[in-house]
């Protein structure tokens, strides 16, 4: 009977998403504004590690450090973000069999909302106006129209939000006593994040306009950054929250399995989203005005992420071994040669959960006290992050894009455009090696971080890093092929890959499992734990800053 | 399978409460603590208050120094300084702009220095050689210049 | 007994336990907070000064009983680069000192201000500092004392706590101390209330003796 | 019983004095963190006492009303300014604080708040959340010491971090009054 209700479960959405074109509209709107950030991002990062070796000069017009802000703000927000919606909105399409009309509608509005505030944000960088990088650390001041476009990016996002929320409340109400679809539930703590991270930014935002403005005439530095990493760091989370969403609930289904105890994922989306916000502070352990103590706490805040990260790479092991071994694969490894490595769906994921290992390593080291100090504000963390974001959660997405894009466009993925998949994947994998391999070096010699290129009046230790900055310009151009592969791609399966109907692949669990925990549904608890955690991490270091806080600083432009 | 599960989270938080154990050991015990000074100043009038009305290198002991630093868009001040081999070098640093970063290459020196806020961090300089200053974070359009040498002899 | 009894007596029991903890812990509904209890009990047992020698502003030694010899001290203690709480009390210090009888001051009542940041508070400083408040130095010293073991048992005796902070600053508690004749703590006064103040040191001065 | 362990674990963690230390170092961690955590080893620890004794928790906290009046109390008792500053200065006080947190509040919250009806916790939760506001007044408002073992700023974080957890706790009673529970269970 149970078995019987799953089914109809599981099938009765796929049709309903049929019966929706206008959520794949919406997703597939999301998706174009995505690779398009890509493309032009792609490029600028190219530009940029040229420049940086020295082996190309940029015009006075666009210096490097334009590209660099646009490069950040492109990628890092825009890019990453896009693609969130439209991929976070298909599943829940999906999952809850269709979007309510107004969701769609409010999807809409945050997709005008966001493509203004780009607009805004990306001409003040064009003009010269915000070479302030995507931290835009005060007293640095940008245009007041940059802040203003930041403003209609969050309040785009937050349209969303809204939708996601009115969507899943509405469900819950008309199926009483059923746990929520996996990915349904995955959108709700992604989106739930997104929102409580968002908050500290926007205060940030807000007093930084009337004081761009001249209406105020200073900031407190030091609250402005604490509430800067509020946000970037939440928003790092959050890109790997969407991707694990796509390791635990699809991955499974394209290698034949099926997916892990639901309970447990659950409690590590829950862990994910309760103890996440405060994991910024590692992006200040060498700032002055925080004491010892609170930074020791905030190690302790960052690291703890590390509980639910291992759960995660247990249990996909697990599913990994026990599908591989259902396939007949024998011996201690044998069942790795049985899971699908053609087959770029599963390749892409995979080798972006492997290189979450380097990269949750590099993790630690910028997390922990004493070793961030060595390399703080140098190319290492560069190197890690363009492994983090760039391979565990950008090349989850490309694998995602190769069944999402053909199921929404109502095309299938031909064996050509796998193969071109597979290609893209390897460039891009030896790519990001190369770059973020030597960056991590280029880094512990000393290199720093966001610096055009330098000889620093031919210093020896400046001459020595060279070398590796010509490998990054090498593995930036490796890049952007795998950039141009994979637009192509996406907007082939948009366009012109053959009609046909694509599977959505989301995973079905075991056979004799027990059904969702129903506790674990409830949002009003999960919320309240957040706040409380981020009280925790922030009220002390928050009030210790506004009650000794220095004179303010003046709007300054240095550039 | 349940007490795989149960192991493997209980090995993972172990190994998280004997890592922050050490990292406690070190900051508390062994005052290896990243630089978190709290005094604060004025960013607007770094000229007229004490010590930085002054910016130099002092000798404040026994092969111990103190280098008053001011930093600005695009310099250092001041620059081009010199300490003897062996040396317990303190900087005091503040910046008169915008926020800072204070590297020396080849050694653990690495700090911010934000507006408002008087950072310190010590070093002792054991191997002699011209050591590179340098500024991490970004801090306007000739950021890349913004360099000096500290020379141990 | 049923169960509803039994948990009716556990109940009764429990509360009657939180009552006398409650009782026990805030001396009878008195005192919620240290510095209450720490004045209450003061103002119970009357504890004598420990032996201190100070420096005032014009360089003099002396020792505490020698000064408060067959007087009244009217005391505060306090550091001149405060910028809080230090200021406020001294000031109204000066207003208490207006408000005893001309004639009773020097003879049976004295004014000492005590600073706790010795290293600081040298002579000169306190010089200065003194006239800010309209301190004569004479009737009203302000005063330093060098050795830290006599001071921290000077603090300790009249609960005076004082934990420096990370600015350089120090975080301490601020009342006026009556020290009687004999050298014992006679009374803990709030440094905010001035005419209370006042009015309770011209009582005892009225009373005369112990 | 496995979680009895956990709990004596934690317990035996919180009891290491230079952990006891750091925590009791700022007001806002030994009142908001060290205490609350003492409370949480006794919820765990309390799973080998219901064991143990099973009839005692039946006979003597059959409604769990004799139990959470007791957690109340050792609960408010700890948020008296001078209890905590005592705990710092004698050593009674600290030990006594080790012994109440876990194992008269800790353990009789375990064995009371199933028992409770909703009402019952929702008392609780409007007590915990009042409490937790009035301390944010009190500390917040304050111009002078209420610790003399602490400064006057981490008076003043610990008013705000009060006044955080008792926003939050009027947020979930709140959730509690707009959204169906019965769909949870």
């Amino acid at each position: 009977m149970a078995h019987a209700l799953k089914e109809v479960f599981y099938e009765k959405p796929k049709q309903a998403l049929g019966a929706h074109p206008e959520d794949a509209r919406v997703s597939l709107s999301y998706l174009s504004i995505a690779f398009i950030a890509l493309f032009i991002g792609g490029v600028l990062g190219l530009l940029q590690g040229l420049e940086r070796a020295g082996l190309m000069q940029l015009p006075p017009w666009l210096n490097y450090y334009q590209v660099l802000t646009a490069h950040g703000i492109l990628l890092v927000i825009v890019f990453t973000t896009t693609f969130t919606i439209g991929y976070q909105f298909a599943n829940l399409s999906h999952s809850l069999g269709g979007l309510l009309p107004k969701v769609r509608k409010l999807a809409w509005t945050g997709l005008v909302l966001m493509v203004i505030g780009v607009a805004l944000v990306t001409t003040t960088i064009v003009m010269g106006d915000a070479s302030v990088l995507y931290t835009f650390y005060p007293p640095l001041a940008a245009s007041p129209f940059f802040y203003i476009g930041l403003v209609f990016l969050v309040l785009g996002i937050w349209a969303c939000c809204f939708g996601v929320f009115i969507n899943y409340r509405h469900w819950r109400k008309n199926h009483p006593g059923e746990p929520a679809p996996l990915l349904a539930f995955f959108a709700m703590g992604v989106f739930t994040l997104w929102f409580f991270a968002s908050l500290g930014v926007t205060v940030e935002v807000l007093t930084l306009i009337p004081w761009t403005l001249g209406w105020k005439e200073t900031v407190n530095v030091l609250v402005a950054r604490t509430l800067f990493w509020s946000f970037g760091h939440t928003l790092v989370n959050i890109w790997y929250l969407v991707a694990t969403s796509a390791w635990y609930a699809i991955v499974p289904k394209i290698i034949g399995g099926k997916h892990f105890n639901e309970k447990l994922i659950r409690l590590v989306v829950i862990l994910l989203v309760v103890l996440n916000i405060p994991g910024g502070f590692h992006h200040q352990i060498i700032d002055p005005g925080i004491s010892l103590s609170i930074k020791f706490l905030h190690v302790f805040m960052s690291l703890s992420i590390a509980v639910p990260s291992l759960m995660t790479a247990f249990a996909m092991f697990h599913v990994f071994e026990r599908t591989g071994r259902q396939k007949g694969g024998r011996g201690l490894l044998g069942w790795l040669k049985k899971l699908p490595w053609g087959d770029v769906r599963f390749l892409a994921p995979m080798i972006a959960m492997i290189s979450f290992i380097p990269g949750g390593a590099g993790g630690i080291i910028n997390g922990s006290n004493q070793l961030n100090q060595v390399i703080h504000n140098t190319m290492w963390v560069v190197g890690h992050f363009h492994i983090t974001v760039g391979v565990s959660v950008v090349l989850t997405f490309f694998g995602i894009c190769y069944w999402l894009v053909p199921y929404l466009s109502k095309r299938t993925l031909t064996k050509k455009m796998n193969k071109v998949g597979v290609i893209q994947t390897i460039i891009w994998t030896v790519g990001m090696a190369i770059m973020a391999g030597s960056m991590h070096i280029a880094g512990l010699l000393g290199d720093p971080r966001r610096t055009s290129y330098t000889t620093y009046k031919d210093h020896p230790d400046a001459l020595s890093w060279i070398p590796y900055e010509y490998i990054f310009a090498a593995g930036a151009t490796l890049l952007l092929v795998g950039v141009i592969i994979q637009v192509y791609a996406v907007f082939h399966m948009m366009f012109l890959s053959p009609k046909g109907v694509t599977e959505f692949p989301a995973a079905e669990p075991v056979a004799d499992a027990a059904p969702a925990p129903l506790w674990t549904e409830r949002w009003g608890l999960w919320v309240v734990l957040l706040l409380m955690v981020v009280a925790m991490a922030y009220v002390v270091p928050i009030v210790d800053m506004i009650v000794h806080a220095p004179p303010g600083s003046p709007p300054i432009r240095t550039w | 399978m349940h007490r795989l599960e149960e192991t493997w989270l209980t090995v993972s938080a172990g190994i998280l409460i004997i890592f922050m154990f050490i990292v406690g050991y070190q900051t508390f015990a062994m005052g290896m603590g990243p630089p978190s000074n709290k005094e604060t100043i004025d960013p607007q009038k770094v000229e007229e208050t004490a010590p930085f009305d002054h910016p130099g290198v002092f000798k404040v002991g026994e092969n111990k120094y103190e280098v008053v630093m001011t930093m600005e868009a695009f310099s250092f001040n001041p620059d081009d300084i010199t300490v003897p081999k062996g040396a317990e070098v303190e900087f005091v640093l503040t910046t008169k702009d915008v926020v800072h970063g204070f590297q020396v290459a080849g050694t653990n020196i690495n700090a911010m220095v934000t507006p408002g806020h008087i950072q310190r961090i010590s070093q002792t300089f054991d191997e002699p050689g011209e050591y590179l200053i340098l500024c991490n974070e970004y801090c306007g359009v000739a950021h890349q210049l913004m360099s000096t040498t500290i020379t141990v002899n | 007994m049923s169960i509803h009894q039994r948990t009716l007596l556990s109940l009764v029991v429990i509360i009657l336990f939180g009552g006398v903890l409650f009782y026990l812990s805030t001396d009878g509904f008195r005192a919620f907070t240290s510095e209450s209890a720490r004045t209450l009990d003061l103002m119970e047992n009357n504890p004598p000064l420990p032996p201190v020698t100070l420096q005032d502003s014009e360089f003099r030694t002396f020792d505490l009983d020698e000064f408060s010899e067959d007087k009244y001290v009217f005391m505060t203690f306090m550091y001149t680069n405060c910028a809080t709480v230090c200021p406020q009390m001294e000031m109204n210090m000066a207003e208490v000192y207006e408000l005893i009888p001309p004639e009773s001051i020097g003879k049976d009542i004295v004014f000492l201000s005590i600073s706790f940041d010795p290293t600081r508070d040298d002579p000169e400083t306190l010089a200065k500092y003194r006239t800010y408040y309209g301190s004569d130095g004479e009737t009203w010293r302000m005063a330093r004392a060098q050795d830290q073991e006599e001071l921290d048992s000077l603090l300790h005796t009249l609960g005076v706590i004082v934990i420096p902070d990370e600015y350089g600053n120090f975080q301490h508690n601020a009342a006026f101390y009556l020290v009687g004749k004999t050298g014992r703590l006679l009374d803990v006064l709030d440094f905010t209330e001035i005419e209370e103040a006042a009015a309770a040191v011209n009582a005892v001065l009225a009373k005369g003796g112990e | 019983m496995k979680q009895a362990v956990y709990g004596l674990l934690l317990y035996l963690f919180l009891l290491l004095p230079p952990v006891a230390d750091l925590l009791e170092s700022i007001m806002i961690v030994h009142m908001h963190m060290q205490m609350p955590l003492l409370v949480a080893a006794g919820f765990l620890m309390g799973r080998f006492l219901q064991n143990k004794f099973p009839l005692f928790f039946e006979k003597w906290n059959h409604n769990g009303v004799p139990g959470i009046v007791l957690f109340v109390i050792i609960w408010s008792y700890w948020m008296i300014p001078r209890a905590m500053d005592e705990a710092l200065t004698f050593q009674t006080v600290e030990w006594f604080k080790f012994f109440s947190l876990p194992f008269l509040a800790g353990v009789s919250l375990r064995d009371s708040w199933k028992k409770l009806t909703n009402a019952g916790k929702n008392s609780v939760l409007i007590y915990a959340a009042a409490m937790l506001l009035f301390m944010a007044f009190l500390y917040i408002g304050a111009d002078e010491q209420i610790c003399n073992n602490y400064l006057e700023i981490e008076q003043q974080t610990l008013g705000w971090g009060s006044l955080a957890i008792g926003v939050c706790i009027v947020i979930y009673l709140l959730q509690l009054l707009f959204i169906d529970q019965s769909e949870f269970r």
